[in-house]
């Protein structure tokens, strides 16, 4: 995009010129753009924050932080990762980009709400920072929030909930969006059967944030009144509950790891097939699945809460909903792994990301069905195992589909390709450093090391220490990956319209894709979305 | 129940194993099974796909059905395993346990406190366990058991201790700045030297004459705290105007020690006016001249100056879980260390203002009944006011602080 | 895609509707007197959702949207009963 | 750009969708208010007597005529009947005026009775009770909040009517606001037998 001379699409393409040109601009793709920059930015201060924790944890006591600096920085590291980068990290940031290509529109159905949303994005960052820099300082409440310990602290909770609260209403603003574009946006031809999986995947995502994310947002503007005016509404003495703030919590908060992981999924459902060149194995399966997940999704959320003192029956209740929202993610994984039978595989960096997208979260999903267990969990509850089973579903599993977007879908938008081999070369580095960090992880949360320990008993030091050796190797890779990326997206090769050979709508416009994504004419689709046939990749 | 096997680790164990080892197969099935597609099917080989298929009913189905299969018999297996977490047995020994900010308290039946789990090999334990501020967690790992203690609300566990030995207690629900400073133990003691450590301590706190009063029966019939009985109540009776009945014979006198004697050694002679004469006689076999000295001295309010010995501050900084925030030994913690305060001049705030005071009682009392009054500075505001202590007990809190 | 364009309802059925409205609201104040227990709660309930559905229906044009508009409401309530009645598997049973 | 395409179904589904985040939103109160009914049924009916039923159903009526009065606006302007619609529209802001009134004299005399949340007089009256208030004053509250946006938005509506911006070919904001009315008027409708009425 510095030299004037070659095609830059949508980058130059506004009616107005120049920074407001970005910041005015109702295009899907820039939003998209404006999004991606915030939430990779995130990502990396929170991966910072997540680098600090692990120093702080190499040796029994105090290394680098006091107890207080500790509780705060993974507050902040969970808040950031959770609400600012990784709930909108493929949703609103590729989906944006993506999706209204995929489905054959100009744009979204009301694209200024989408510009709104944008901006409620960034006043809850902004908020969020000020929550960590101003007056009673960072909170400490992790991100769970939970009462009584929110209302008692003296750190800047009320901050920080409704920073949490604007994110939920971007998050959505967007999911209204996305629910109305799919069902009346379609270009003509494009039928429910033809949607592409990554559609699919928005589609049932977008239907649990418009549904569930109010509850997170009530309930944290419950929290802050009881901090304020001393409501009592979860005060044991005065006739409130302190267990029904966890119920409040977890009916947005377990719905909202599915809003992570399922875009995830629909990345992954688009790679495999294209570096396979072949349909996806069982599309119906897939697209179904996809809101099972999401219907189930919403029926299991007390299984964080098996320790918490609620009844036994709602324990029988919900660790059998929560095996049954297991078996549509085994149908998913059994149908990306069936793909590959007789394709014709490609190991491009996007693949390499795929793959590993599938070792890890069926890592991450298989612990998660031990935490499921009620006898298990009893154990395994609020131990770094926990801590381990979640960076596998979110970073090993959302992290990696995002990075494999990243690698997927940057050359279409910038119009230029990353060097291949480094980005082979760092995803193994990441791949092996996430793997190290996060088995030793859940392996000293099984012999017992509770999680958000700032501080732990000896026998724990050496698989602490692994850990962060690991997070070091990882952190190494990443910087590599992200260096490889920037280099690629300023000064790579210019590739064509499709270097990948893929076969969905936005590998049929210009790289990048002009303003209206489309010319003159409305396109008009006449096959499914991994017919390969007669699909040519670009030499690039 | 067989007492070498540690009942509640082993139903948690089974499921561990039985979920870990399915997990273990399905994941190895399909990485190799990725594996070995991706490099039999390379491009490189195969330039184009050598089939288009779409999808295939029965895989589905199997694949729906298999799963299905799998999670259920492990839903049913975690769920009858938990069920043996929930049911105590029979003849369990009960303990209560109270949680707090950031420390643990133990409490007997017989009325005992500690600050760590003291419970006797072999024999079931369930801990009835409430919180005062936050939410804690009561987290065994050796015996796999966990339940947050919420305030306003009751909660159990149960274990098992086989072999003696100290085990960790961690709380695992995060509760702030000494979340994971909230670390005790379960000491398991042989059975034998858990009955030496049950014994009550020979040297009672408690004055002789009440002693006396209560092994004797004395409160069966009389209250200590003036209110009415069978007989009369013992409260303050120094210097009281007494109508007695003797002989038929009304008559009147302040009570004194012989009068005390005689009531006591010969009761029938003199009867206090509407009661009944129902009161056994002590002769001197059923009550030493001491013990009937130190009952009169008791109740003649004499007895209670020695009698009544200082509560130890060191026990309690201990029970009342201010060990879990300072330091005696001078390390940092959550607030400042116990070491050398007596001789320490603090920087304090007050409304907003710094100054530097020299500690002493006034300073000590204050930071103890109203802590939010004077902030030491550098630490946080989260010091509980420790009005729940007797006056005494700050006394002796403070004593010994200001000698440290 | 379909454009889909309402006649505008007569003035006299907005006026029925509330009409029932108000006489609704007056039974629920009525009934409200009479004693039935447990009872009261889920008759003052049963009102309240006939109440809506004549708002829902009537008021807001559901009536004349298309399928999409009703199976989306279905949906929310579904999940609406969903997070109300399973958190009593907890609090009824604790 | 010539993005500016019309869709008046998606925007009426959008609206919807909105809508369906907003009674979710409400229910996180909701489920708190069953869960307490449930524990202190006897506490709340006792509560719910301190609660004057005379301002609860004077705002009823209010607010069922008022959504009577946006929805023959809708009516009006779909048979350009401007000036009538205008009329309704701000009939429907004056009732929404008098339901924040009426909301205001009935607060402050709980007020000065002593109730409200935090209150010592509250602590007394038990647990059963305070919770019953405090759940009382949360959700009228943020209901309240619904009836002042949504009176501004009418307002708005209004004036953009007067202007000619919308019109009768083109009153998807008129219909996405009166849309909006009506489910501050459903949440009342349950509000006030839930507060006003158990016995
Ligand atoms: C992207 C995010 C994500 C995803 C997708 C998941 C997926 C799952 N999670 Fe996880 N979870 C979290 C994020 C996520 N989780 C977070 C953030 C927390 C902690 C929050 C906190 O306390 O801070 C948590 C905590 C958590 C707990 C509470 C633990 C505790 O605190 O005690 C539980 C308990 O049941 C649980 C279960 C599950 C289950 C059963 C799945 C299932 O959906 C997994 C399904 C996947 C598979 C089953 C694997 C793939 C399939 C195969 C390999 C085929 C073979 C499979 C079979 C035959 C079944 N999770
Ligand atoms: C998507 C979500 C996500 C991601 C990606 C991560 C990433 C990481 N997290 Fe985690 N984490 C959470 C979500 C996430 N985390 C959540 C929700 C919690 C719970 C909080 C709570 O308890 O409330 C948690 C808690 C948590 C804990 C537990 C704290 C405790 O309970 O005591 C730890 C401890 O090790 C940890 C570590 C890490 C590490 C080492 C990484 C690493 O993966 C990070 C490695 C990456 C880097 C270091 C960045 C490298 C890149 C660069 C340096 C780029 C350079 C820049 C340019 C070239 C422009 N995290
Ligand atoms: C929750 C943690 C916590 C507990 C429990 C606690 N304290 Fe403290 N204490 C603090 C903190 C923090 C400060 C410093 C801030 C202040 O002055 O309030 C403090 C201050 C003090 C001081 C003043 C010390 C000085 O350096 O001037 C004394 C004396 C004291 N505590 C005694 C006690 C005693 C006795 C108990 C138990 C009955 C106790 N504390 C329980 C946290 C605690
Ligand atoms: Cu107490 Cu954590
Ligand atoms: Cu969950």
């Amino acid at each position: 995009m510095s030299e004037s001379t070659t095609y830059t699409g949508f980058w130059q393409e506004s009616p107005r010129p120049g920074i407001l040109g970005w910041l005015l601009s109702t295009d899907h793709k820039r939003i998209g753009i404006m999004y991606l920059a915030c939430i990779v930015t995130m990502f990396i201060v929170g991966a910072c924050l997540g680098l600090a924790l692990r120093l702080e944890l190499i040796a029994p006591g105090r290394t680098i932080m006091d107890a207080q600096t500790y509780n705060a920085t993974f507050t902040v590291h969970g808040i950031i990762m959770i609400f600012l980068f990784i709930i909108p990290s493929v949703p609103a940031a590729f989906g944006n980009l993506v999706l209204p290509i995929q489905i054959g529109a100009r744009d979204v159905s009301f694209p200024k709400i989408n510009l709104l949303s944008w901006y409620c994005y960034v006043s809850g960052a902004i908020l969020a920072v000020f929550a960590i820099f101003s007056g009673g300082g960072a909170p400490d409440t992790g991100w769970t929030f939970y009462v009584p310990f929110s209302t008692q602290t003296t750190t800047n909770v009320n901050l920080a909930g409704l920073a949490a609260f604007m994110l939920g209403f971007s998050s959505i603003l967007t999911g209204i969006n996305f629910v109305t574009t799919i069902h009346r946006l379609r270009a003509e031809g494009m039928t429910w059967g033809r949607l592409p999986l990554f559609v699919w995947t928005l589609y049932a995502t977008a239907w649990i944030q418009v549904l569930a994310t109010p509850m997170i947002g009530i309930t944290l503007v419950l929290v802050i009144l009881e901090r304020t005016f001393g409501a009592g509404l979860f005060d044991a003495a005065r006739g409130g509950d302190p267990i029904l703030f966890q119920h409040l919590f977890w009916i947005y908060s377990h719905p909202a790891v599915y809003i992570m992981i399922l875009p995830g999924m629909g990345v992954i459902s688009e790679v495999i097939p294209t570096f396979a060149r072949k349909p996806l194995f069982g599309y119906w399966a897939m697209a179904l699945s996809s809101l099972a997940i999401a219907f189930a999704g919403s029926l299991v959320w007390a299984h964080h809460m098996y320790t918490s003192g609620m009844s036994d029956f709602a324990i029988l209740v919900f660790s059998f909903l929560t095996f049954i929202v297991a078996i549509p993610s085994a149908i998913k994984i059994f149908n990306w792994v069936s793909t590959l039978y007789k394709g014709s595989i490609q190991l491009a960096p996007p693949m390499l990301y795929a793959l590993s997208f599938i070792f890890n979260f069926a890592i991450g999903g298989l612990g998660g069905l031990a935490l499921g267990a009620a006898a298990a969990d009893i154990h395994l509850h609020d131990t770094t195992f926990v801590v381990g089973h979640f960076h596998y579903t979110m970073f090993g599993g959302l992290g990696f589909a995002f990075f494999a977007a990243l690698h997927y879908w940057l050359p279409k938008f910038t119009g230029r390709m990353y060097q291949h081999k480094p980005a082979v070369i760092a995803w193994a580095i990441v791949f092996v450093g996430f793997n190290i960090t996060y088995m030793a992880m859940q392996a000293v949360g099984i012999q017992g090391m509770p999680r958000r320990y700032y501080d732990y008993v000896p026998e724990f030091t050496t698989l602490n220490q692994v850990a962060t050796f690991g997070s070091w190797i990882l952190a190494a890779g990443l910087l590599m990956m992200f260096v490889n990326l920037w280099l690629g997206c300023r000064a790579g090769d210019p590739v064509g319209k499709n270097p990948w050979g893929a076969a969905t709508l936005e590998w049929e416009v210009p790289s990048p894709p002009p303003l209206e994504n489309f010319g003159e004419e409305d396109p008009v689709v006449t096959r499914g979305p991994y017919e390969f046939k007669g699909v040519v990749a670009d030499e690039y | 129940m067989n007492p070498n096997i540690n009942p509640t680790a082993q139903a948690v164990d089974n499921v561990l194993i039985y979920i870990f080892g399915f997990s273990l197969l399905l994941l190895l099935g399909i990485t190799v099974a990725t594996i070995y597609l991706v490099i039999k099917y390379r491009r490189s080989k195969y330039p184009e796909p050598t089939s288009e298929v779409h999808g295939s009913f029965w895989l589905e189905t199997l694949w729906t059905v298999l799963p299905t299969l799998i999670v259920l018999t492990m839903f049913w297996y975690g769920w009858t395993n938990y069920l043996g977490l929930r049911n105590v047995p029979e003849g369990a020994m009960e303990v209560k346990a109270t949680a707090r900010m950031w420390s643990w308290q133990f409490e007997y039946p017989d009325g005992r406190k500690t600050s760590k789990l003291f419970v006797p090999v072999g024999q079931p334990v369930k801990v009835t366990m409430t919180s005062v501020d936050v939410l804690h967690n009561f987290f065994i790992p050796a015996f796999r058991i966990k339940r947050d203690t919420v305030p306003g609300m009751e909660t159990y566990v149960w274990f098992q201790a086989t072999e003696p030995g100290s085990y960790d207690i961690f709380c695992a629900e995060y509760c702030g700045t000494g979340h994971s400073a909230m670390i005790t133990s379960v000491e398991a003691l042989p059975p034998e030297e858990y009955a030496t450590w049950a014994q009550p301590q020979p040297p009672s706190a408690e004055p002789r004459g009440l002693i006396v009063l209560q092994e004797q029966g004395c409160t069966g019939c009389h209250s200590l705290d003036g209110s009415d009985g069978i007989g009369p109540s013992l409260y303050q009776l120094s210097g009281q105007q007494r109508k007695l009945l003797v002989a038929g014979q009304s008559k009147e006198l302040s009570i004194d020690e012989d009068y005390l004697r005689r009531a006591i050694r010969e009761p029938e002679a003199e009867i206090v006016s509407g009661y009944d004469p129902i009161m056994p006689a002590y002769d001197s076999d059923t009550l030493s001249e001491e013990d009937l000295q130190a009952v009169i001295d008791y109740l003649l309010g004499k007895a209670t100056v020695p009698a009544a010995p200082k509560p130890d501050a060191s026990v309690l900084l201990q029970e009342n879980g201010c060990l879990g925030c300072h330091s005696q030994d001078g390390s940092e913690m959550v607030g400042p260390t116990f070491k050398g305060l007596g001789s320490r001049e603090v920087v304090i705030e007050r409304d907003g203002k710094e100054e530097r005071i020299k500690v002493d009682r006034d300073y000590l009392l204050r930071a103890l009944k109203q802590p939010k009054v004077d902030l030491v500075k550098g630490y946080p505001p989260i010091m509980p006011a420790a009005d729940y202590l007797s006056t005494e007990e700050l006394d002796a809190i403070v004593e010994h602080l200001l000698k440290q | 895609m379909s454009e889909h364009k309402h006649e505008p309802v007569p003035y006299r059925t907005f006026i029925q509707i509330w009409v029932a409205l108000l006489v609704l609201t007056g039974v629920t104040i009525a009934v409200s007197r009479i004693h039935l227990g447990a009872l009261n709660i889920w008759v003052a309930l049963g009102v309240a959702s006939l109440k809506s559905s004549l708002v829902l229906f009537f008021f807001m044009h559901l009536k004349q949207e298309g399928r999409l508009f009703k199976i989306g409401l279905l949906v929310m309530l579904v999940i609406l009963a969903i997070f109300i009645g399973m958190t009593f598997t907890d609090v009824l049973y604790r | 750009m010539s993005i500016e395409h019309r869709d008046d179904t998606g925007a009426r589904f959008g609206m919807w969708l909105f809508l369906y985040t907003e009674v979710i939103l409400f229910s996180g109160l909701f489920i708190l208010y069953a869960v307490a009914l449930s524990k202190f049924p006897a506490q709340y009916s006792e509560a719910s007597h301190k609660l004057n039923i005379y301002f609860g159903s004077i705002n009823t009526v209010v607010l069922l005529t008022s959504s009577l009065t946006i929805a023959l606006a809708l009516s009006a302007i779909q048979m350009n009947r401007i000036r009538q619609c205008l009329n309704l529209c701000w009939v429907t802001v004056a009732l929404a005026i008098v339901f924040l009134i009426n909301k205001y004299f009935e607060w402050s005399a709980e007020i000065s009775h002593g109730i409200y949340p935090g209150s010592p007089e509250l602590a007394e009256m038990g647990a059963g009770v305070a919770s019953f208030f405090n759940l009382y004053y949360f959700t009228a509250g943020l209901h309240g909040l619904h009836v002042l946006i949504g009176a501004t938005l009418i307002s708005i509506v209004a004036i953009m009517t007067a202007k000619g911006k919308v019109t009768s070919d083109r009153f998807t904001l008129l219909e996405n606001s009166a849309l909006y009315w009506h489910l501050v008027d459903l949440v009342w409708i349950f509000l006030f037998p839930l507060y006003y009425l158990i016995l």
